[in-house]
Formats: structure tokens, sequence, C-alpha cells
């Protein structure tokens, strides 16, 4: 697999790791390009230059299929399955944009937007921000319901703060814990809306099994999980001793 | 929360901490670095980082930094700031003077780690035609000498056999004396992965480490042997793989010698060595010894992968030849998930080592003693080099105590608080006329210095990184130095005060010079490796232009590889009724080495001072809870630390990190050493431990020491 | 510990000669499983190649002078062989095969 | 010269301090199914079984026993309905809320059993003597409303016939 | 010695079957009569629950419902010789209700002792599994593929093509995992199988064991079934001292054993691949498909997962034949379908038919209207996820394809019965709150979008802005639908749209107009 990886350019995230199968030619809108056999129809997508935008997936980590915005269509099947958990499989032709898709991926957005805090919205630069663009959803019709907005923001780690208000329970530091890291010391709390991420028993992370190798702010795909020596003032250095 | 500010310039560099060698893009706003971010493009971590190169960089720009060269006219006398060209010219004076006075050996140069390949070039070239001797060491010598010795011996090239990602193909991992979840944390987490992926693991370790036992990654077997007896036990595993011939005979035949096989089969074959025999000397179950050495044995593809913990012995040495004969005799060797491979601590031992930083060889690993080879640097450089081995570190101190040994050059080393018996180096750093250091920081060493020539970070300058798989990375200047110098350059500007004239414009340059004269090199340049992302040595035009993975594939550099001989010689460093306890050391995830880049950062918030690991049986015969202030004494010094009672050491073994200069752990080390190499048996050392005075009592005593 | 006696001349030694005869000593360890002739080689070689010329010189001035009380004999042998004159600088490459 | 200062502080905890529990116990239960794999569901049980709920502390040690973290021990005690982090009360009144249990008037006799015990679904008596849950279908639709009373499936409910078994197994 | 039956399944102890046994021993003893009381399960004729069933030589009459205070009155009565009393139903079997299914599946349910395997074999037990072992694998697997059996768990997959896939999958280990995790309000019949018949699921699971190169098997059972996890245990125990489970079946030299691993409170997990997170021991969080579970099921492994019903399902196929069992139902719907009839009616109760009988036969016929006597107005079929019905669709038969043309699902056969006393809207809303209860927490549409939806149900109750706010209520419930990872999600919309669709009036919107109604 990592083999694999080296082939990679360091600007594009292909959304699901390499596999080393037999090639596969398929179509995405289109254009045909070839993977490897056991490649997502999401990295067969982005190396036809044809991204699919895309939240919890990230090359870095196994598909996981919880964020729903890089539903496509594929010829002679039912529904919009999601491209990063979709196998590639020859022939396949891929749509990638079409109204309904848009209306699907705004309809994901805008339940994303109803539990983010709007004034994170413009000026922003993560991830999300970038899918903000990418669908042209910058705002939500569901007015104030149940939120995360009002958690409190747990600035233990001496380098990393988390925002669980802009979090969107991807899993990807969670995921990224396990897989990159090996150490676990993740997970989500709760189900449903109350899912949450947590550091061991839900302790602050410099009390948890975290060893901040910095695996889950590098996965992070809104800031929720960030760099405190990106906000002026909101770092300190160690004394000296 | 506000939004965070967005970086404005990014470059991509090479972590300055330990041997991983993961490529990092250095975010920048406003020229001052605001995050580290992993190169996912990096071989080495393909995108991951640690809790050190991710984020504890901010020592770089820390208040504590010196930014003005100073010297001062004995170690009792205040720093007086001078600029640049009266510190070379004050340095060079003085050096000059004192090889008049006593002779052209008293004076000699370590080399750092931590500084570039072309910096430890520099140094080491600094030494031979700038003191016209061969006294320059580095401080591999304190780590992985014995690997580069004992490697050399048995398969001819002193340096790990595969490339990290090697592992991803093994089924069988031993690990021995090294713990990568904390030490080189960055390959742990590939190794544990392995292991969630099913490959067996095998840790010979005295301690309950990470490595073998945390979430998700369990050491199917562990040898939790007692200090000192690596050897002993690795003859043990020879031992079962002869006698129950599990050797692979046809690969001994092809690419060994068979009766220097029969030799070493007959040696570790004797009864001696037979886990009956060696399992209660040793403090393990025959019967794990059997195990172990079947499944390392069996592979299919079976890999070693080692550290301090094998080199830092009395027989540090012998312990890697029992490495390199067990992978030899089990023919697993190259091929990808086999192999022999040290995992180094500072982010360029690997380098330090490749670049002739050291008193007997020359770059690429050849003797001085030999003319043809001496011949051709003394044709390069136009000037005649000191054909006799020079001295080793430890023994230019015990050559300071003797008092032939009067100026030392040291470049970005601490050797007074990583050096072993402290108090001997102390007293050798005393009676030195003249030291010049170059640091970042008014280091333990800086007490004893005369000169002081500020430094530069790895985030101020150009050059290349040798990381532990023989990577060669790319190092970027991502700020100016703060000091106005990169280190390379200030070493120039010293050769040149030597009389010694040179020119570089850039660290390419000496890459050039590099690769015409160390064959290991002879295909790299800086635009190969900008060109290539990295590239890992053997790198020649002809065989392997763009450098090599996995070694020993075909054949090994001798042609074929030897079996050495590795009686058991147990270390003279015993337990005593005063002294029941071995204290064993190592280190954490969150601090490096000496701490002096890690101890001004946040992560103190982790490990804010070195304890003292304890088995809860020890201290309760010693009356010791947790937390308490104890005092450990050997027969060399003693220091204090406070308790903590652990499962991870056994009963009697006690375990600490040197992290933290008031801890003092060295000088409670030995001046024992590897027979062939002087690396210190850092990992063995008799002592007994007593709990001090009432806590607070103790909290003040310690304070009013530490602040004095 | 019966240690060896002062070396003479002692203020020109680069090293406290007991530490130079511990170090020679750990040397001969290492060899002594080696066949006869091997064994005083392999000791002769790692001296030449990795000491400094004044530790060696060191520790054959007092085995001169003391006959080389508290060295091991085959350690003794090695020393003879590197200062027997002639002998050409070789590599050293593990114990001659 | 600096101020003399105290060391800094020692070392984190390796691990949050909890409540003391009964490690004994559990060391049994872990023993009992060392050899299961997939076992983390049974060992909870029978822990919440023996000691009436999962202690906080006890989780370092189950996830020491299964070479697995206690992040992902929490994950799992807080994902499933079951789990109690902190004992219930004496008895545990659970009252069926689907379907078919609304049709026969579920919603309207919580409410009176909400009335009844002075406290909602999810909550236990200022006494500790009940603890009143939800539960989604007891599979005894064909007798809705359903409720459970300390393990006991009841059908056909009523108010009345609640307050009676209350008042049988000692309610207050 | 007369022999009463005194069930002892969940809804019959729920109401006391306990103590009416415990009274008819205690009553024995005292006027000297010779009875025998033994521990039957439910016949599934719930309104007669708990049913006393005393052998004689008409067959087994009926009394019920009883209450332990009433039990003097039955002997006094002379029940023990059929005598007549005000709770009796004369002969069980030609209890109407009863008579007129065609029970293949649950023939044995309330007959036998559950875990008398003695009672089983008399009952043509294990003569599937005799069959099964006298064949080949793989022509096992193509009669159950002939059968036309589809899954009884909801997602009505062909069982047969699953255990082709699992049998052709090469692996060292294969599983077969039974998901009883019967969540669905309104059904009952996986517990009933469980309690009354375990052995038949047990012999179920062997078959698909044999068929499939499988050795282990897990039950994965709800913790709000205490007593099927019992009788399984039980039943798994005196088939392994028979040796019918264990190392080497009766000498064929084919070796399956299996375990009951224990839910704990949480409906996903009845989603396939949440239970097989589950069974390893992890948070029961969806996995997303491919890998198809048996391609790459439990511990990564070829796992025929089957629902507790169809697993039970196949003993009798290969005892008497696909073709027998084909034979039942029509068009792609085969086989016989236990559906369950619970919330407002009158009878209440299991009804195994073959496919094709309409609603209206069986909540009327069948079920004998509500039970509060009001008229009906609504019916959910197929469990929580399923769409409600208003009386104008009781004409409809219940098959796959039928209630898929009305957005409807067959699910696990529950239809839930509701009088004009109910407020649709709520049942909307709590369809929603109960995906928010219930929800893995996975996937965006339905994490959110669950809560979401309540909020805008909310809103158009408190008749803010009810049109916009249905507006955008539809567009989510499109969102979920669509996008959604699993079922629950995907289908937590229809008793919303449904909802809407037929009883706009409920939220105080307008009625709809008839081309909303035709889907």
């Amino acid at each position: 697999m990592w083999s694999e990886l080296r082939a990679l350019r360091d600007e594009i995230d292909y959304g699901t790791p390499p596999r080393d199968g037999a090639p596969v030619t398929l179509t995405i809108d289109g254009v045909a390009v070839t993977v490897p056999a056991g490649s997502s129809v999401m990295l067969a997508a982005a190396e036809a230059r044809r991204a699919v935008p895309k939240l919890c997936a990230t090359d870095m980590l196994e598909a996981f299929g919880s964020c729903r915005v890089c539903l496509v269509e594929i010829e002679g099947r039912r529904g919009y399955p999601a491209s990063c958990t979709t196998p590639v499989e020859p022939g396949m032709a891929v749509r990638t944009r079409s109204d309904r898709l848009q209306a699907l991926r705004a309809g994901v957005m805008e339940l994303y937007l109803s539990d983010f805090p709007a004034a994170d919205i413009p000026g922003g630069w993560s991830e999300l921000h970038e899918v903000i663009q990418a669908t042209g959803v910058a705002q939500h019709p569901y007015g104030r319901g149940e939120n995360h907005l009002d958690a409190p923001v747990d600035e233990s780690n001496p380098y990393f703060l988390f925002d669980p208000a802009k979090c969107i329970v991807c899993s990807r530091c969670v995921r990224a814990c396990e897989e990159v890291q090996g150490t676990f010391a993740l997970t989500i709390e709760g189900r449903g809306f109350a899912s949450k991420v947590a550091a061991s028993q839900g302790q602050p992370f410099l009390d948890s099994e975290c060893v901040s190798c910095g695996a889950c702010v590098q996965a992070c795909p809104t800031q929720s999980l960030v760099e405190k020596s990106l906000f002026v003032g909101g770092y300190r250095r160690a004394d000296s001793p | 929360m506000p939004i965070p500010r967005k970086p404005e310039r990014s470059v991509v560099t090479t972590c300055a901490y330990c041997g991983v060698g993961c490529g990092f893009r250095a975010e920048t706003i406003g020229g001052r670095v605001v995050r580290m971010v992993p190169w996912k493009e990096g071989k080495a971590n393909h995108g991951h980082g640690c809790v050190k190169g991710r984020f504890a960089f901010d020592y770089y720009d820390h208040p504590d930094r010196v930014k003005v060269p100073m010297i001062r006219g004995s170690i009792e006398e205040p720093w007086r700031e001078v600029g640049w060209d009266e510190a070379i010219a004050h340095a060079a004076t003085e050096l000059k003077r004192i090889q008049g006075t006593y002779g052209r050996g008293s004076v000699g140069a370590v080399s750092s780690s931590r500084c570039t390949n072309e910096e430890i070039f520099l140094m080491q070239k600094f030494a031979r035609v700038g003191l016209r001797n061969n006294n320059i060491d580095n401080c591999s010598r304190i780590c992985h000498s014995p690997t580069q010795f004992g490697l050399q011996a048995t398969l001819g090239a002193g340096a790990a056999s595969q490339h990290f990602d090697s592992i991803l193909q093994a089924d069988v991992i031993l690990v021995v004396g090294a713990n990568p979840t904390e030490g080189h944390p960055v390959f742990g987490s590939m190794l544990k992965r392995r292991v969630r992926e099913g490959a067996k693991l095998l840790v010979i370790d005295p301690r309950r480490t990470e490595t073998v036992e945390s979430a998700h990654c369990l050491a199917d077997v562990h040898l939790a042997l007692r200090p000192g007896t690596n050897v002993l036990v690795l003859d043990s595993l020879a031992h079962v793989i002869v006698t129950e011939r599990l050797h692979d005979e046809s690969f001994i035949r092809e690419r060994c010698h068979w009766n220097e096989f029969e030799q070493w089969a007959a040696l570790v074959g004797h009864a001696r060595y037979s886990p009956d025999v060696v399992g209660p000397e040793a403090g393990l179950d025959p019967e794990h010894i059997r195990r172990a050495a079947r499944l390392y044995a069996a592979g299919p593809r079976s890999t070693i992968y080692y550290g301090l913990g094998v080199t830092e012995h009395s027989q540090g040495s012998t312990g890697v030849m029992c490495l390199g004969n067990l992978a030899l005799a089990c023919g697993h060797l190259g091929r990808e998930g086999v192999g022999v491979n040290p995992l180094r601590g500072q982010g360029n031992v690997q380098g330090g080592s490749c670049l002739g930083s050291w008193p007997h060889m020359l770059t690429g690993y050849r003797f001085v003693t030999d003319d043809a080879v001496r011949g051709s640097f003394e044709r390069d450089w136009g000037i005649e080099l000191d054909p006799e081995p020079g001295l080793r570190l430890p023994n230019m101190f015990d050559a300071a105590l003797a008092g032939t040994f009067k100026a030392m050059y040291i470049q970005g080393e601490d050797p007074v608080q990583s050096d072993p018996n402290q108090n001997h180096v102390v007293a050798a750093m005393r009676s030195m006329e003249c030291v010049i250091l170059q640091d970042l920081f008014l280091t333990e060493t800086a007490k004893f210095a005369h000169v002081f020539l500020p430094g530069s970070s790895a985030l101020e300058k150009n050059g290349t990184f040798t990381n532990a798989e023989r990577r060669v990375s790319m190092v970027r200047k991502v700020c100016e130095p703060l000091a106005g110098l990169e280190d390379w350059q200030i070493t120039v500007r010293l050769m040149n005060a030597m009389g010694y004239p040179v020119h570089y414009d850039h660290p390419s340059q000496i890459l050039d010079e590099i690769a015409r004269l160390s064959p290991a090199y002879e295909g790299m340049s800086f635009e190969l490796i900008e060109r290539n992302g990295s590239v890992q040595w053997p790198c020649n035009r002809k065989d392997a232009p763009d450098g090599t993975e996995v070694l020993h594939t075909r054949s090994f550099p001798r042609g074929r590889a030897n079996f050495m001989l590795t009686a058991y010689v147990p270390t003279q460093e015993r337990t005593s009724d005063r002294y029941p306890l071995l204290l064993t050391t190592g280190r954490i995830l969150s601090q490096y080495n000496v701490g002096t880049q890690t101890r001004r950062t946040g992560n103190l918030a982790w490990y804010a001072e070195d304890v003292l690991d304890i088995h809860e049986a020890d201290a309760r015969q010693r009356g010791i809870v947790d937390g308490d202030w104890v005092s450990i004494a050997s027969r060399y010094g003693s220091t204090r630390l406070r308790a903590r009672i652990s499962e991870r050491v056994s009963q009697g073994t006690v375990y600490t990190t040197f992290h933290f200069a008031q801890s003092k752990a060295n000088a409670i080390t030995s001046d024992l050493s590897d027979w062939a190499t002087n690396c210190p048996e850092y990992k063995v050392t008799a002592v007994e431990v007593v709990r001090m005075q009432a806590r607070q009592a103790a909290d003040r005593a310690v304070a009013a020491e530490v602040s004095a | 510990m019966s240690g060896p006696a002062k070396a003479p001349g002692g203020e020109q030694a680069v090293i406290d000669v007991e530490r130079l005869v511990a170090m020679a000593n750990q040397i001969g360890d290492f060899f002594a499983p080696y066949p006869r002739g091997q064994r005083e080689e392999g000791v002769r070689n790692h001296l030449r190649n990795y000491w400094d010329p004044r530790m060696r010189e060191a520790l054959l001035a007092y085995v001169a002078a003391s006959g080389g009380t508290g060295l091991h004999a085959h350690v003794l042998d090695g020393l003879r062989l590197l200062a027997t004159p002639g002998v050409e600088r070789k590599a050293y490459a593990g114990p001659p095969q | 010269m600096k101020e003399a200062v105290l060391p800094k502080p020692l070392r984190r905890p390796e691990a949050p301090q909890y409540p003391a529990y009964d490690t004994a116990q559990v060391a049994a239960v872990l023993a009992r199914w060392a050899d299961t794999s997939g076992n983390l569901l049974p060992i909870l049980h029978d822990i919440q079984r023996a000691l009436g709920h999962v202690p906080p502390g006890a989780v370092g040690q189950i996830a020491r026993a299964l070479n697995r973290s206690r992040a992902e021990v929490h994950g799992v005690i807080t994902f499933y309905h079951d789990f109690r982090q902190a004992p219930a009360g004496r008895h545990v009144l659970k009252l069926c809320q689907a379907e078919s249990c609304q049709a026969m008037g579920s919603r309207q006799l919580t409410a009176e059993v909400e009335a009844l015990l002075g406290c909602r679904l999810g909550e236990t008596t200022a006494d500790g003597a009940v603890t009143l849950e939800p539960v989604y279908c007891l599979g005894n639709c064909a007798c809705s409303p359903a409720a459970m009373l300390d393990g006991r499936v009841l059908g056909r409910v009523t108010r009345a016939k609640l307050e009676r078994l209350l008042d049988a197994v000692g309610r207050g | 010695m007369v022999k009463v039956c005194v069930p002892r399944d969940s809804s019959a102890l729920s109401l006391g079957a306990d103590e009416v046994a415990a009274a008819i021993a205690v009553e024995a003893v005292r006027r000297g009569a010779a009875v025998r009381v033994v521990r039957t399960s439910s016949r599934g004729l719930f309104w007669l629950e708990p049913l006393v069933e005393v052998e004689t030589p008409a067959g087994r009459i009926g009394f019920g419902p009883v209450d332990a205070a009433d039990v003097p009155g039955l002997f006094a009565a002379g029940f023990l010789g059929g005598g007549e009393h005000a709770l009796g139903v004369g002969p069980v079997a030609e209890i109407p209700f009863l008579k007129r299914q065609e029970r293949l599946t649950f023939a044995r349910a309330g007959v036998t002792e559950p875990t008398s395997l003695v009672d089983y074999e008399a009952h043509g037990g294990l003569r599937g599994l005799r069959r099964a072992l006298s064949m080949a694998p793989a022509a096992v697997v193509e009669e159950v593929v002939a059968s036309g059996l589809r899954g009884r768990g909801g997602a009505a997959f062909p069982t047969g093509i699953k255990w082709r896939t699992v049998a052709a999958a090469e692996a060292p280990r294969k599983y077969v995992a039974v998901n009883a995790d019967e969540g669905d309000s309104g059904t009952y019949s996986d517990r009933m199988v469980m309690e009354g018949d375990p052995f038949v699921l047990l012999e179920g699971m062997a078959i698909a064991g044999y068929a499939t190169g499988a050795s282990h098997g897990y039950v994965y059972v709800r913790s709000e079934y205490p007593h099927a996890i019992a009788a399984l245990e039980e039943a798994l125990a005196v088939l392994r001292a028979a040796g019918w489970y264990g190392a080497d079946i009766q000498g064929s030299g084919f070796g399956f054993d299996a375990e009951v691993r224990v839910g704990a409170g949480a409906y996903i997990c009845g989603e396939e691949t949440a239970m097989l997170e589950s069974i390893e021991g992890r948070r029961g969080m969806v996995r997303f498909k491919p890998p198809l579970p048996a391609i790459k099921g439990l511990f990564g492994m070829p796992t025929v997962v089957n629902n507790v019903v169809s697993l039970a399902s196949v003993p009798v196929i290969l005892d008497r034949g696909a073709r027998f069992y084909a034979d039942f139902g029509l068009g792609s719907s085969r086989g016989t379908l236990p559906i369950q009839l619970a919330g407002n009616v009158r009878r209440a109760g299991l009804v195994e038919k073959a496919f094709g009988v309409t609603l209206r036969e069986l909540v009327e016929e069948y079920g004998g209207g509500t039970r509060s006597g009001r008229p009906l107005r609504a019916l959910q079929v197929g469990g929580p996820l399923g769409a409600y019905f208003d009386s104008s669709l009781l004409d409809l038969p219940l098959d796959y394809e039928a209630l898929a043309r009305h957005r409807g699902m067959v699910g696990h056969g529950g239809i839930v019965v509701f009088d004009d006393t109910v407020d649709m809207a709520a049942q909307a809303r709590y369809a929603m709150e109960f995906c928010a209860v219930e929800s893995c927490g996975k996937c965006t549409p339905c994490r959110i979008g669950s809560t979401r939806a309540q909020e805008l149900i909310d809103r158009i109750l408190r008749g803010e802005d009810a049109p916009a706010n249905h507006a955008q209520l539809l567009k989510l419930c499109d969102v979920m639908e669509s996008a959604s990872l699993c079922a629950l999600g995907g289908m937590a919309p229809w008793p919303v749209l449904s909802a809407l669709r037929y009883f706009p009036g409920d939220f105080g919107l307008p009625p709809a107009t008839e081309a909303a109604r035709v889907v």
C-alpha cells in the first residue's frame, strides 16, 4: 500500500487509499480513466480530475462512508452510491454531477450547517469550507434547533484544541488515531444525534490516552481539532527551565 | 472560537528529532514557523508525525536562544558578547596556542547528529585539515557505534538492511532493546499496524514497554531478560535454531562461509547456551526462549529491529553481531520484510556515522589507516592527513584528565549531560583550557566552555539528513538563522581562521564533495534528492542511480557475509548487597534526548521531570510509595528522583530517563563501555534506592539545588 | 580488584594505563573463542585500526615495563604481534578467515 | 540567582482517578470470557449483572485485559442503552414506548406513571427506589401496552396494575 | 394422569402464566387429581393467553384467558375432562384463527415442550438436518434456492443465493450469524420461534453451516428477550448432549457449534452489519457494503446472516422439499409468512399464511377489528420504518411487490392497528424520534436529519409557517431516503410521508389531492 502512496502528489487527496490490483477502465462523466482494481470510484474520479466533494474521506484512511456528500450516479444502478465506498468495475459509467446529485449534496450540507457555528462559515479555510464552496451551500433552512454549539472547547492539550461546535462527527480523528497512529485514544461517545468525539472516557485530551501525535488534527476536515499556534495569542510556549 | 489564521508560506523539510526522519511542511506566518504539517510524500512517515516533530518546534525561537557569540577567559568569568570575527579569531588563536604548547594531538572536535550531513562532514574535515589530527568523534559513539561495528563485521555494511516500509511485509517482527512506540513513534505506528494485520511480535526487553503491550498490540513472546544478558539470550535463540536445525542451509552455503557457520554453530550449540541453562541466568522461562527462536526461524519473513538496549552494553558490538548471525543463519536478509535494522536515536546519527566523523574512519566507513583511502582524500583536499586513528570521545576525556588533552570544538552536543559517569566528564571538562561550544542554548556543557558560538536550528539552514533507513532527505531553510550564520558557515570560518582556506557557496557543494569521496554517496546530489524527494544510499550512477531500498539482495558488500563468534562475557557491573538493583535507562515519547529542545516546549505538559520506575515489591521493601523522592546511588555517584511504582519494570530492575539536567541520571552511570567501540554501558548500572526524608523537605531541598 | 601496576612515566600517558589494560582485556574476551592465531590477530587488528597510537604505545610501554601483568595471555600475544615491525596495515574485516 | 521554585509537579497520572469498585469480581468476569472472541458485550453484561453497573474505574481494567483502549471500551458502553455507568434505583421499571403500545395508550400510561413516581423517563425517584426508563418494544405487542419491572415482562399494563406491583416489590 | 399444557411464552408469562401453572399444580394436589403440568409455548393466540390446554382423547381443549383465580373454578367445572366453562374455547386446533392458517414454520408452536428433543423429533424435528447431511452441501444450497425462500427479516433477499455466495468464498473460517435482534414494534415471531421451538432455529443453523462450510454460529438475541435467551441456551445444551451439535455431528464428520450473544439495547443492531460489529464487541455502527457479509462478514470471514424465521423455515424445506414449500405463495413471494397482529386489535396473534392474504382478511377476519371497538383508522405494516395505511388500502394483498407499489413493505410481517383516536402527526413525529434515539450516528442524514425532521414537524404542528416547513420536511425526507447509509435513515421517512399522504389533516395541513395519494 505504501509503495502506491508514493505515487501520490502532495496537493491532491484522492479520498481513499490506493490499491494495487489489475488495471480497470471506467468512465467518469464520460472521461475514460484506468485505476487499479479495488480502487474506489472516488479515487478514479480524482484521477480523472473530476473530484467529488467529500468530508469523511481522505486517502490516509480507509473509506468510511458516513458523510454522504460524495454520492454519485452509476449507470444501471439504483440510488446514489457513495463514491468512496464503491469499488470500480470495468466499464462502469459514473456521473459525478447532476441536478439531482447537487440537490442531495445540498440537502446534506444544510444538515451539517444546521449544527455548525454560522459565524465560522465566512472566512474559514477548512475542507468543510471547500465543500461549502463546491456545493454553493452556505446556509441552512432549519432555524435554531437542537445543537452542539455550546459545547465547551477542550484546550487541555498544549498544542491543539478541540472545539466540538465545529465537529461534524465524521470520525476521521477517531480513525486516524486507530489506523495511522495505532493508539485508539479516541472514540465516539453515545450515538445518534448525541454522538460526539471523546478522548478515552470523555476526558480532556491531555488526561486521556492521547499521545498528541497530531494525526487527528491532521485528519480533521473542519478545524474542530486545530493547532493553537494558528490563533493570535492563543498559545504560550513553556517556561524555560 | 475565532477562525484560525491561514499560514502564508510552506517549506518542505526534514524533522530534526529522532532517526525516523519524517518529512514535514513547515508553515510560516510573518516569517515565524506556526506549524509543522506531516508531509504525505515523506517516504519515512507518509504523512504521519509525533508529538515532538509535529508540535515541539517552538524551541527554535525560544528566548533562551543565544544569538550573539560569546567568549570568556575562564569558566568562572561571566560571558562577554563579541562579534563573529572576534569569536572566530579568538577560538582559532586558542586552538593554535594549545597545539603549540601541548602538541598536535591535544585538541579535538565533536560533531553533532542534530546537524546536517554537510556540517558533519565539514567537522571531520575541520579536525583532519584544521587540527591536522584524527581526534574527531560524534554522538553515535555513545549510542550506535556498536551497530556500525557489529553489522560491518557480519554483513559488511553498518546500517539498516531495509527501508522502513519493509516492515509492512514482515510476518515476524523481533524487537530487541528498543521501544519504537516511544523512541521512534512514527515507525512504531507502522510496526503496530503490521501487528494488527497479524504479524507475530517478539520483544526482548527488560521492561514491559508500550511495544510489548498496548491497545491492539501484544507481543507473542516477551523475553523480559535481566539487564546485561542480551548476548546470552541471543546466543540461546541461536542455540535453539542450530540444535533444532531450523537454519537455512542453502542460504548459508550460498551467501556465507559454511566453515564459519559451523564454527559459530559449535559455539552457540554448546550446552552453555541451552535455554535451560540460560533461562534461570537471564530470568526467563526456557520455553519462551524456544518459542521465540522457532517463530523467528519459521518466518517466512522475519525481521529484526533493535535499539540502544542492544548497543549500550559492554558487549554492545557483540550483541549486534548476534543479530547479524541470527538473520544470516535463517536467511532473513536481502528481501522485503526481513533484515536487521537499528533504530537510531538522533535525526542524523546515520549521517554522523557515514560522514567519517570518527577517529579511525574517513567518510564512507573506510579506515584512516588505509593508505589508498587516505590518499584519495589527500588528493582532493590537497593536504597530508594523519595516518593514525585519533582519540574517541571518552578517551578524549580520559586524556584530558591525564593532562594531555586541552581543547575541544563541540558542535551541538551536550556531553556533560549525555555522557556517562558525569563526575568524570565534568572533571575532564574543567581541566581543559579551551572548550569551544557551538549550540543553540547555554547547555550543561556551556558551563565549562570558553567560547560560545551560537548555532542554527534545523529550521534555519539548508542541507541533508540521513535517517535510520539510510534515507537522505532535504533540510531546507524555513527562516533566517537567528544568530546570522548556518552551522556549516561557522565551521568554514573557523577552518579558514585555522589556516586552511576553503569556500562553499551552498551546502550542495559540500554534498558534491561527499559524493566524490564516498562510494555509498557517489550518485547523490541536491538535484537528485530534490527530484526524488529523498534517496537511500548506496546510490551510484552505475548500479543504483535512484538509491537502494533493501541491502544485500544479491550479494554482501564483501561478497559473502561473516558469522562472528559471540561468546557471552558478563559485564563487570554486578549487583551486590550494597547495590542490589539494576538501573537501566531509556527515553519517553514526549521528551527528546537531553531535552535541550523539548524542555523548552509544551511537551513539559506530559513529562516535566525524570522519574524512577520501580517495581511494587522493591518499593515496598524500601518503604517507598508512589511520588516519594528517592536517592539512587551507584558505585560512581548518586542523584535523586521521584519514584513511580510501575508494572513495566520487573522486580530487581529500576528505570529512568535522562531528559532533564537536574536529574543528573548520568551521575550514576558507570564508565564501563563496549569492548569494541567504547559505547557506554548505560543500560546496566548496579544501584541502591533509598527513600529520602519527608516529601516536602525533599521538595525544598531539590528546589534549592536546582535554582542554585 | 587486582589491577596492574602504574605505567612508568605516568605523566606522558594519554590515558590511565589501568583503564587501557581493562579495555584491552575486554577486546581479548571477544576474540577468546577464536582459534589460536586468529585470536591474536584479531586483537592486533583491532588495536591497530581503532586505537590512537598513543594509547597503543602506552600499553606496549606498560608491557615492556611490567611484562604485561593483568593482561590475558592472548591479548599479550596480540600486543606482541602489534609490536612486530613490518606487519602490513590491514584493514579490519572481522577475524581472518 | 533565580528565586527558588518547587520542581514542576509530578508527571500526570496515567489514568484518571475513579471511585473504587470490586476489582476482583471484574477480574473474575474477565477470566470467564478470556478465550471468547468478540467478548466485550458479554463481559459488560456480566459486570453489570454483578455490580449493578459498569464502574468507570473498571474500564481501564477491561481495556487492559482485552488489549484494547479505554476509549474503545467507553465508546461501546455509551453506545448501548443497556449499560449503566452509575447504579440504578433499587427497582427498574421500563415502559414500552413503541407503536403497538402507543396504539393501546402507552403515551397516557407513561404520563400517569411519571406522575405516580414523580420522575420522568430516564430518571430515578428521589428516594432511589425506582428508575423509570423507556424501552422500545419487548416483543409483547400482542398484549400491549407492555412494561418490564426488574426484568419481568408485563402485558396489558394499566396504571393500577403497575401501582400494585410496585407496592408489592416495596416501592419507597 | 392428565396432561395440562400451560405456556411459558413470555407474553403468557407477562399475563401470569406461571401463577396459573402453580395454581393448577396446587389445586391438583388439593383435589388429589392426577395432573401433569407441561410448560409448552404459545400458539400465538394471544388474546386467549394464558391459554391452558388439557389433553383429552378428543384432542387438546383450550381455556383462556385464565387467571390464577380461575383455577379452582376450572377444576370444579371438570376442565380436566374438557368440561364446560366460561373460559372454554373448545378444541384448540379447531379455533378458526388457527385452523385457517398454513403453519409450516410454526407447526410446533404451542404444541411441543420447547426444549424436549424427544417431543421435537416426535413432531418432525431433525428430519431436515438428517436429509441435508445425506446430501452434498451444494445440493442443500440449491434446494434452498429452489424453495424461493426470501429473508424474512425485512430485506427479503433470496436466502439460497446468499448461501451460494458464502459457499463459494474461500476462507479459513466461515460463520452463520442469526439475526434475532427483532426490534420492530408489532413483531414477535422471532421471539416465538426462540421461546417456543428453539430446536428448529438451531437445526436451520446447522443446515446453513453444512451447506456453506461454516463451523460456528452466533445467535444475536436482543436483551429484551430474556426467555428466548434462556430457551436457546437450554436447547443448545440439549443438542450438544445428544450429539446434534459439536465437533462431529452424528458421526457425519461435519462439526458445528453455536453460541448465544445478547444485544444491549440497540435497534440498529438488527441491521446486519451493525449486528456483526456488535458480535465482534464493538459499537453497533453500520458498515458500508460492499463487501457483503457473505464475502467479508464476522471477523472478516464469509458469513451467512439470516433472520430467525428464515432459518427456522429451512428444516421444513429440507424435510418436505423445495417444491412443497414453493407451492405456497405466489409470484416472487413464495412460501408462508408469519404475520403478527398487534396494537389495537381484538384478536392479536400470529397468523402464518401463504403470501397473498389481504390486509382486510388479516385485520378484520383474523383480528376481529379493533380491541377498543372503535373504527379502525390506520395500520402500520412492517415495523417502525413501515408505511402507515389508511382503511382505504385494506384490500391490498400482503406480498412484497404489492406493498412496494404503495411505498410500503412487508418487513418482518408485523401489523399494528390503530383506532380513530390516533393522532397521526404524533405517530409521524414518533417515527423520527425513534430514528433519532436508535440511529447509530454514523451517516449525517440519519444522525442530524431525524432530529431536524422532528423539529420541522413540531413547527408544522405549532402552525409556524406550515407550508414552508412542510415543503422542507418533504425535501429532508428525500435526502434521508436517498442519501442515508442504511435502511434506518433511508426508511424512517416512510411513516412520515405516508402519514402526511393519508392523514394531512392531523398536521393541520389541507387535504392531499388524489394525485398525492397515488404513488
